[in-house]
């Protein structure tokens, strides 16, 4: 095992994605059999670097014993420095967690892909983008980290555009990697002011120069960071390339992009609040809080208005965004007023959440993929009755569903029952400012956790439960084993996560403690001390037990009605609907389901209606011969705040223009100029 | 407007006196049906009623059982939406053609035990309405039927007694069958 | 001896629901100068739907088949976790550690009532009805909107008697001094509103009626006979009585014995919750007899108030 | 040892400076080439020298290749090109010849101004070069704007690149070896480029005029 913990297993590791991007593009060349060889070696040497990395943060993990080392390069400034702390190898176990799903899951999902797009270039940027979402946690230095940064986000572009037959991929693709680049702008702000503040790229030296940094310096790194990371975790106002750029992408790829590229962020954001440059003032932590409900609440409103089901997983990663950023806030505000332990207490809530988040969101895009792939359509209008003929990926898509709305025995109450009462302990807290804004928190987390019921109540009804609507959802079939396998283990997971919460939590409390929020910084983190913290936790959070209870009721009541009622018969008959028969548009859509909310919260939502009626003739306006109605949801964000920039920026562009009278001479004398220009600054200055 | 007046002036007040028909009280009719239902339906008995092209008249009389009056909540009966729910079925009026399909359904999908009940002359044989080319003169044509309440419209008590004959007949139809069982 | 009283706690609530719809039933009747059906008629009822057979719909899933069990399930584990007559948890001898006392987090019950509200939606769905469907919607509606007024009450009550255990709050609540209890007066009427709209009371839903326009609740049972009606009635049942018992004992703790053993204590405290139980089941009984039911989209707005009642309640009781 | 050849170092240099200005006043390309091959064999033989003055052979053999390359086969090379396309005659300028030599002459007050005095911290001797050096490098990035003509500006930019050359080797920064390769390298392939972008201009628009590219700006 010591192996796993030597610097040589972490290039084993890119060893493998190296080969099994690159092996693909020969392969398909080798092979012609329109690139199955060639998914089946990029996705089978992606399954094995994942898997290798998993171990690789196990033991860390396990042994508390991280890795670190560097790698010199050509160029001066530019150091190859890994670091696998703690808090890495958490993620890093996340991401390749979900990452090893994910390729077993391709196994089934290419042949999706066969003769219509290139398999080999499927797995160029796969094994690329998995291997920079393993580069980011661990970078250690600045640079370093903007170039897997950026390659994280060419490598997923090419991946949403990889299905290029259809226009409006390439739009999201043109949207995301606009706005990513956008967000990169800003870490690159935020680095740079680092690299002046403290005069070196090496996070190491970021973390000792803490006490020289001014605070205007600290709060405009911060920001910066906030925005720049933000646009890529897409909390609200930065968000729209999310709902249009993950559901664009092959399934378990978006499976891979809202489970873990967006972790990737938050987790940057955790380093500089707590890593890099701990303790930051209050006013921070709230801003992450406001923000963090913002994002919740309307996440899940956008969501609910949503009848494209990846789209509408898209929305719901903004809402769980959303609560992770308030864990993170209420840390971030526990640690400015003194109280250590809170403080640790909701960062563990943050990180359990993404956790879970990682887990139950990629199980249902791998849900979502597997019913795309049955019926061929994302609209969840045409689905219908899919129960019957996908029994298994239905009985997954449940338990996902069930997660992400937080009820007890699975995980997603566990972490949502963590953030609660890390708000509640906020909130009796001595200042009157965060007693207020951690009253919006409470608010808004438990309007979206109510929403969040509803939203996967008509999302699991409308494409699983009644008759099948369309003809695809009649002649849908039931996904390989490829595709059920990790579903299977995802909720497996899931539910496992939910039941020994207590020992998730201590561990995470252990973790955060080794970034040297409490001691120096270390590698090494006590591992034993985490199983003494176990034991007062299981008071708080008796996750197993309400389990246990809950199986033994159901199994008691079951049994005694059963034997009450054993000689009953039943009678399959058609459904009762006041006798009326029923056709496929009889039962209810998804559209219609969150009619009611929509107008309800019409005044947010904004939802657009058009109808047009066709007469019999037109003016004798009695007869009708057609109907449509046409509801959609405006877009805000679009008409509010993007329109109006794209509009100065094309008015800047066109005057810019005016200098490009079309001669030579005349941009040669500009340059000229500007080199006059410099000389004299130069050498006045 | 003048002959509708004098058929208002000519029909008598008291359709049927109610010595005449040698029933007893209310109260007492209801002590005995609530104990036969007991017996029965353990107590509860809920009634669906379809309306198959009925001349609303069955209704009105149903309508009155549940007032302050006759309350029949009282005796243990209940009167439920979906026949899903119901052990007895009451069917009123002639059939008509477009209610065939409703009525076949809510027969499907009412649970065993049931009983069916055609109430009122319309449902039994047609009625005033009977061999128009609307209807199928009585709803045995369509549901098998086990009991009939006659009148048009039977009024609430007499639904009440025949309630009461039908829970009886069922009674010894059920005890014989027990036996032979 | 604690085996006994753990069988107790966990029957007490499912035997006396229907007692509790019964009555309800019986002063609506006599606010309608009817005599109406006697206090035992929804025992009868289901004993009766228990003897009868199913017809289930050809489009139900395994979902609609096994959802009533798991519903029923729930209110019972809620019902042997929440305070009835005595404020005290009770473990099995034999197993000291397996007791009910952390299925009694304020959260928790909340979190199981969505889940049972979820799977009744899901049914409700499952065939495919179109009444089913809109009672599933309108439901699930209500339920978000409800949740915040609900989760604020109760937490009003938590920070108050600085627990968030159910059992422990009724506990700690009797010890403070009235004018602190002052602020859950508000959260009460929070609380009230909230428990109308869960169980398909009055002013948000008709629970007797059957129009398709308005009905939520029932709608979504349309489809159910024979045991799994009656597992959905006795459910609906069982929950409306956790809700009286919780806003009985939690809003007026007085009373409520601390412990099994001295018969007295638990004598008067029996008397208590049903006295005042009796009172809340009179009131909403009331309310359905002299009111009309909202508008659907007049609901929002109640719940909003109840939402804000909550956060007063709440802001009050952090404050003092 | 510097010093006693720093007078003929300097007359070579100023050969170079008025090659600059007399291809501004020129009229034809053929004699703009004659003076590229002026600038380019002066700058070979200071380069020849100064090599054999400091006995470093790397120079040495700069100072061959540079006047192998740059004073005959560039200078053949653009002669028959002219000949091809027998456009022998259009190089006018933008602005009129006196206003020319107006802005030629501010750019050498400027070169000589004191803005470069910490220049001459890098070679105090030879302040006088360095400022000229300079002024060269002025003029032939001008004469890339003043021209009309798409054959001057191609021979301007390589008038500037030997401007640089002899404002580097003045300087002293001793370029390694393998940059100079280099830079001599890039002219070959310079040369072959502006060839094949002349033949296409020309074929074109039949003139080898800079203004009629105008059009070519979509608008």
């Amino acid at each position: 095992m010591e192996f796993l913990l030597t610097p040589a297993s972490v290039l084993l590791l890119f060893a493998f994605f190296f080969i099994g991007s690159v092996g693909a593009v020969f392969i398909e060349r080798l092979f012609s059999d329109n690139g199955k060889m060639a998914g089946f070696w990029g996705h089978g040497f992606a399954l094995l670097g994942s898997l290798l990395g998993l171990a690789i943060s196990v033991s860390v993990l396990f042994f508390g014993q991280g890795i670190a080392f560097t790698l010199p390069t050509v160029f001066p400034n530019f150091l190859l420095d890994f670091r696998l702390d703690g808090i890495a190898a958490f993620f890093f176990g996340i991401i390749s967690l979900v990452s090893a799903l994910a390729s077993i899951y391709g196994f089934g999902y290419q042949k999706h892909f066969y003769g219509k797009y290139r398999l080999g270039v499927f797995s160029f940027f796969y094994n690329a983008f998995i291997a920079s979402l393993l580069l980011v946690p661990i970078a250690n230095h600045a640079l370093f980290f903007l170039l897997a940064w950026e390659l994280m986000s060419v490598a997923s572009y090419f991946l949403v555009v990889f299905e290029n037959q259809k226009e409006e991929n390439i739009k999201a693709g043109f949207l995301y990697f606009l706005m990513t680049h956008f967000g990169t702008v800003f870490v690159m702000i935020a680095f740079f002011l680092a690299y002046k503040a403290t005069g070196s790229f090496l996070f190491d030296d970021w973390r000792a120069a803490t006490g020289t940094i001014t605070p205007l310096i600290q709060g405009i790194i911060f920001g910066a960071a906030l925005i720049g990371f933000g646009t890529k975790a897409g909390i609200i106002p930065l968000h729209i390339w999310l709902p249009e750029a993950h559901p664009a992408a092959p399934s378990h790829v978006s499976a891979l992009m809202s489970g873990v590229m967006v972790k990737t962020a938050l987790f940057m954001l955790f380093r500089f609040f707590f890593d890099f440059f701990p303790g930051a003032p209050m006013e921070w932590g709230l801003v992450i809080i406001l923000i963090g409900s913002l994002s919740a609440l309307l996440g899940i409103l956008y969501a609910l208005s949503e009848n494209d089901i990846k789209r509408l997983l898209a929305f719901s990663t903004v809402e769980n965004v959303g609560i992770i950023l308030l864990g993170l806030g209420a840390g971030v505000t526990f640690f400015s007023i003194g109280l250590e332990s809170f403080a640790l207490f909701s960062l563990a809530a943050a990180l359990y959440h993404t956790l879970n988040h990682a887990i139950f969101k990629s199980l249902l895009f791998l849900g979502a993929g597997s019913v795309v792939e049955a019926t061929g359509t994302r609209n969840m209008e045409s689905y219908g009755g899919l129960i019957k003929l996908l029994p298994f990926t239905a009985g997954f898509f449940l338990v996902g569903s069930l997660a992400i709305s937080a009820f007890p025995p699975f995980n997603g109450f566990a972490s949502e029952w963590l953030t609660f009462q890390s708000l509640f302990i906020g909130m009796t807290s001595a200042e009157m400012i965060i007693k207020v804004v951690f009253f919006i928190a409470i608010g808004s987390l438990v309007f979206t956790s109510g929403l969040a019921a509803a939203c996967f109540v008509k999302t699991f009804g409308a494409t699983f439960l009644a008759r099948p609507r369309t003809e695809e959802a009649k002649n849908a079939k039931e996904v390989s084993v490829f595709m059920l396998l990790p579903m299977g283990i995802l909720a497996l997971l899931s539910f496992l996560l939910g039941i020994n919460a207590t020992t998730v939590v201590a561990s995470l409390i252990a973790i955060i403690a080794s970034i040297g929020l409490i001691r120096p910084v270390t590698l090494q983190f006590p591992f034993s001390e985490f199983i003494q913290a176990r034991a007062d936790f299981a008071a708080i959070l008796p996750l197993e037990s309400i389990a246990l209870l809950l199986g033994l009721v159901f199994l008691l009541s079951f049994g005694a009605i059963w034997f009450v009622t054993r000689s009953r018969k039943i009678v399959v008959g058609p459904t009762w609907d006041c006798g009326t028969p029923l056709g496929p548009r009889g039962e209810i859509t998804s559209g219609s389901f969150s009619r009611s909310l929509v107008t309800i919260f019409r005044g947010i939502l904004r939802p657009t209606r058009q109808s047009t009626v066709e007469y019999h003739d037109e003016d004798m306006r009695y007869f009708i011969k057609s109907q449509e109605i046409r509801t959609s949801m405006s877009d805000p964000y679009r008409k509010g705040i993007y329109q109006p920039i794209g509009v100065v920026l094309h008015f800047l562009a066109s005057q810019a223009r005016r200098i490009q009278s079309g001669n030579v001479n005349m941009y040669i004398l500009y340059l000229f100029l500007t080199l006059i220009i410099l000389l004299l600054w130069a050498t006045h200055v | 407007m003048y002959r509708l007046l004098r058929k208002i002036a000519l029909t008598a007040k008291v359709v049927v006196p109610e010595k005449e028909l040698l029933l007893l009280d209310t109260e007492t009719l209801g002590q005995e049906l609530s104990s036969s239902i007991k017996k029965l339906f353990q107590g509860s008995l809920s009634i669906r009623e379809v309306a198959a092209g009925s001349s609303n008249a069955e209704e009105q009389e149903l309508t009155a059982l549940s007032n302050s009056y006759y309350d029949i909540e009282r005796f243990g009966i209940r009167f439920v939406a979906s026949p899903r729910h119901a052990d007895m079925l009451f069917v009123s009026g002639p059939v008509s053609r477009n209610m065939t399909e409703g009525l076949r359904r809510t027969y499907a999908a009412t649970p065993d035990p049931k009983i069916v009940v055609a109430i009122g002359d319309g449902a039994i044989d047609g009625g005033v309405y009977r061999d128009s080319y609307g209807v199928w003169n009585s709803v045995s044509d369509v549901i098998p039927v086990d009991f009939q309440i006659p009148g048009d419209p039977p009024s609430p008590k007499v639904v009440l007694a025949s309630l009461l004959k039908i829970l009886r007949e069922t009674e010894k139809s059920t005890d014989v069958s027990s036996e032979n069982k | 001896m604690n085996t006994l009283l753990f069988i107790f706690q966990l029957l007490i609530v499912p035997a006396l629901s229907p007692l509790g719809i019964g009555f309800i039933r019986k002063v609506k009747a006599r606010m309608q100068n009817r005599v109406g059906a006697s206090v035992f008629q929804p025992y009868r009822d289901l004993w009766k739907l228990f003897q009868k057979d199913e017809v289930i719909s050809e489009d139900a899933s395994w979902i609609f088949r096994f959802s009533p069990y798991l519903i029923f399930a729930i209110t019972i584990l809620i019902g042997a976790s929440i305070p009835v007559i005595a404020a005290v948890p009770v473990a099995l001898d034999f197993l000291p550690s397996f007791s009910f006392l952390p299925a009694g987090d304020f959260l928790v019950i909340i979190y199981l009532f969505a889940l049972m509200t979820f799977f009744l939606a899901l049914s409700g769905m499952d065939t495919g009805s179109a009444f089913g469907g809109f009672g599933s919607s309108r439901e699930m509606m209500v339920a978000a909107l409800a949740e915040a007024g609900l989760l604020f009450s109760l937490l009003a009550v938590s920070v108050t008697a600085e627990s968030g255990n159910v059992v422990a709050m009724v506990g700690n609540l009797q010890y403070l001094p009235l004018q602190a209890l002052f602020p859950l007066l508000i959260a009460f009427l929070a609380f009230i509103i909230a428990l109308l709209a869960e169980n398909a009371r009055f002013p948000v839903d008709n629970p007797a009626t059957h129009l398709e326009l308005t009905m939520i609740h029932e709608a979504m049972i349309l489809e159910h006979s024979g045991k799994r009606l009656a597992l959905m009635e006795w459910a609906a049942a069982n929950k409306l009585l956790i809700f009286i018992l919780l806003a009985v004992n939690l809003f007026f703790p007085w009373g409520v014995s601390l412990s099994y053993d001295s018969f007295s204590g638990l004598l008067v405290s029996t008397l208590l919750v049903v006295g005042k139980s009796a009172i809340l089941l009179f009131g909403i009984a009331f309310l359905e007899s002299t009111m009309a039911k909202f508008r659907i989209f007049r609901v929002p707005d109640l719940l909003l108030t109840s939402f804000v009642l909550g956060v007063i309640a709440l802001a009050i009781s952090i404050t003092f | 040892m510097f010093e006693h050849f720093a007078q003929f170092f300097f007359f070579l240099d100023l050969i170079a400076f008025i090659a600059v200005i007399g291809m501004h006043l020129v009229k034809s390309n053929t004699n703009i080439i004659r003076l590229y091959f002026l600038q380019s064999l002066s700058v070979g033989v200071l380069l020849f020298s100064v090599g054999l003055v400091e006995g470093e052979h790397s120079l040495l053999w700069i100072g061959v290749l540079t006047l192998v390359i740059k004073s005959i086969v560039a200078p053949i090379f653009f002669a028959r090109l002219l000949r091809r396309f027998s456009a022998q005659q259009s190089a006018n300028n933008y602005l009129s010849v006196p206003l020319t030599l107006f802005v030629l002459l501010l750019l050498v007050l400027f070169s000589y101004s004191n803005t470069f005095l910490p220049l001459g911290v890098l070679a105090p001797e030879a302040l006088g070069s360095i400022s000229l050096g300079l002024a060269s490098v002025f003029m032939a990035i001008f004469l890339l704007i003043n021209r009309r003509g798409a054959f001057s500006q191609m021979i301007g930019i390589l008038a500037l690149e030997n401007a640089i050359v002899l404002l580097a080797s003045f300087i002293g920064l001793e370029q390694p070896i393998a940059l100079e390769v280099g830079i001599i390298f890039d002219i070959v392939i310079w040369i072959v480029i502006a060839t094949a972008f002349i033949s296409m201009m020309y074929r074109q628009f039949k003139s080898l005029d800079v203004s009629r590219l105008t059009h070519l700006r979509e608008d």
